[in-house]
């Protein structure tokens, strides 16, 4: 059965290793840190200038001098700081954030990303996806396998204007988690009940099945 | 000490005239410089060149400037949350030049501190690039991107000092720090205004070198985009 | 929190070795990173290409580690007050290489913040511009330079928390921050380590991400190049 | 009567004007900070990190923090500000610096500078000079007008390395004050009881007599 986007970032969260600096994108991404797995440390970046963030505040607590990327209020751990965009942006472009965890329009099969413009529709721009991408040695994409008209997002090509290219490491969707690697995606896991054949029909790019493709575990 | 103290928002943006670029501390609508905002309105200024992370939203920030069709280009990395906005940008009323929020960030920086140009990996590939240099270091592709010219920041900070000096607060710090100097003229507004000395010298965020006026600001809204609490 | 702190300077300085890169903070003896230095001495690393704005004196700071011998390359802006110094450069033992001073915090900080390359004017139609491309930005004339690439990177920091956040006081900032994050491994040593929580967030002048190891430093002498004092 | 390096700090000094952050060199320049007008508003920059630098310290008073750009332990006045030196040469590179002077062992009749190096004796390094004479929009040369041996400081064309091009505006020596226009020299004033004879045989370089060269006035 299909993943739900709480699924998907529970799945997601196994990727988070001890002292991982994590920048999440706005979407599925933000359901990451709520499963962080015990035991392990990671502090959270948003890039409007915080890192160390913590949970939504308390009904009352809010501040306006606190929020996060997608503009919602926030609160801070301690060992928190503050900064402002060219230090946050410093952080990310110098490779200081261990892993981008972003959604994504469409991939392609060289890991490049299109998330930012839909040409004819309303754009509403990259904010920082594209300094993300470009700069992130470690980025998951968080995304459906295909879009609402049943069309694939793993594509040969991407269609839509690009964020960046060959930057995707990992795609996590509602079906499949793959990696890429020179030949195309390869697909690493299932989601549970999911069959190969499910997965090879979502996909549009060039996938690579491998022997033995193990469910997803939780 | 230089004193930068001016008594008023009106004292503030004298000379700011129309056709002129500006820059525009904060991000969505926080830390965003509220009372030279509404100013602008009243002086009822146009043909701007805003530069500004984001563009307000329909009725507050500079979704007030758009409203009253003040704004004939717009430099930021995101401009969602805004109907007038949509609907100027779609009629071709209104130029955007949207640019990667660390590049945006990086240019004025650039500005402020006299460095012409720099090169970023933000945008290669993309049509952000179209037109740029693109050199490769040590086998990676990089934009060449170069600094902001402007002629006023305003920008919004929690603490300063007569001789200009600012500390931000949270979050609302953001693009506030990077406009300061970045334009021909920088006006801070602040919701404490203190005497020289009262600022501990290593906790200054901006120093007032890189602000030429300063003055006490006044009824800030600073209404929150985005409420969201947890139930626990 | 992601926990920074290291025991001793013995666990900070692991993996350091002979022909490597590193990176020193400090103005003079103002703010150097006395603990680490000694610990290079220890060890008798050699080889070293060390990156700090100055080379200490004869018998403190980086002139501790010339006594030894073991450094081959130094890149720095002002290298006076250190006869030791003069003698191994005039012998050819140590290779110099004399940089501005401000674009060696901006290649510092380049490399802090990914930026590969920048255009600075400093050193245009000097001996420091040969090899380098030169480029004229609205009719100035500016030299292009890189970001450095180092291995480690030492600093001297005043309070700091169990994260690896960094507060420096008065001028013993200099150029500690801009060599957090600017090396492979950053290493601080703070005259005062707090736990995680202690610091306002807001007054942190180097977040922890960029610094890897953070030790509580001992026996600070923090001695005064030029005692100047006045008379009323 | 040629002036003292006290009078020349004193004649500098006068070039100072209300609201001006001013960089002060080693040697003449830091005695410039002794003779500010009454009345007017300065600060002083030093470019290792503080602005609004205040007098030496009492006895007793000296921090190892607080050291200017001569390594000389100083005070910080009501104002003032610590930064790092990323900030402080953006500040000289982004011309927030309103003045600098500085000393020189040459200047030439198109306003190069040559103030670092001696090819053959120790070379002690540029330090921040390099990055002040290339950003500054304003830079006052305090020098002697001869060197010990006898020959002029101000030169056709600099001999020794240059610091940087074209960047002098004006030129006090303990002969003269001259600013550097595009004819070459420009004699501004006269030191009491000097001659403009005198002046003129002291400049190797091409020098301009304008009618009426007044003397200083303190």
């Amino acid at each position: 059965m299909a993943l739900d986007k709480m699924d998907i970032a529970k799945r997601i969260a196994q990727e988070l290793k001890d002292g991982f600096y994590v920048n999440l994108g706005i979407g599925i991404p933000t359901l990451v840190a709520n499963y962080v797995p015990e035991g392990i440390q990671i502090e959270f970046q948003s890039e409007n200038g915080i890192l160390g963030m913590g949970p939504f505040p308390l009904d009352g607590d809010e501040d306006a001098d606190l929020i996060n990327a997608g503009k919602q209020t926030i609160t801070s751990l301690p060992g928190a700081s503050f900064f402002d965009s060219s230090m946050s942006f410093g952080m990310i472009r110098g490779k200081h954030v261990d892993l981008t965890i972003l959604g994504a329009m469409e991939v392609s099969e060289k890991g490049d990303i299109a998330n930012w413009k839909i040409p004819g529709k309303l754009v509403k721009g990259m904010g920082g996806a594209m300094d993300l991408v470009a700069s992130a040695e470690n980025i998951i994409v968080a995304m459906m396998h295909v879009n609402r008209k049943g069309d694939s997002k793993l594509l040969s090509k991407c269609t839509l204007p690009i964020t960046g290219l060959g930057c995707v490491k990992r795609i996590v969707t509602e079906l499949a988690v793959l990696d890429v690697i020179p030949q195309g995606f390869c697909l690493v896991e299932r989601a549970p009940g999911v069959s190969v054949q499910e997965i090879k029909e979502a996909t549009a790019g060039k996938i690579i099945i491998p022997d033995r493709v193990p469910e997803m575990q939780f | 000490m230089i004193d930068k103290t001016v008594q008023s928002v009106v004292d503030a943006l004298e000379g700011v005239t129309s056709g002129m670029t500006l820059m525009l501390g904060g991000f969505g609508l926080c830390g965003i410089p509220e009372n030279a905002i509404s100013e602008l309105v009243r002086l009822g200024v146009s043909n701007l060149k805003c530069i500004s992370n984001n563009a307000g939203v329909d009725d507050f920030g500079l979704g007030l400037l758009l409203q009253q069709k003040q704004i004939k280009t717009m430099i930021a990395s995101y401009v969602g949350e805004n109907a007038e906005f949509e609907r100027q940008m779609l009629s071709g009323e209104l130029e955007v030049i949207l640019t990667p929020q660390g590049t945006l960030a990086e240019k004025c920086r650039a500005a402020q501190t006299g460095i012409p140009a720099f090169y970023t990996p933000a945008g290669f590939g993309t049509e952000v690039a179209n037109g740029k240099e693109i050199r490769t270091f040590h086998g990676k592709n990089y934009v060449m991107e170069e600094a902001y010219q402007a002629d006023f920041a305003f920008v919004k900070a929690w603490k300063g000092d007569e001789a200009g000096n600012l500390i931000f607060n949270g979050t609302a710090r953001n693009f506030n720090p990077l406009m300061c100097g970045a334009a021909k003229v920088t006006v801070a507004e602040v919701e404490e205004l203190l005497p020289a000395g009262s600022l501990d010298p290593n906790q200054i965020h901006i120093p007032g070198i890189l602000v030429n006026r300063i003055f006490q600001g006044q009824n800030y809204e600073k209404r929150i985009e985005q409420r969201t609490v947890r139930n626990i």
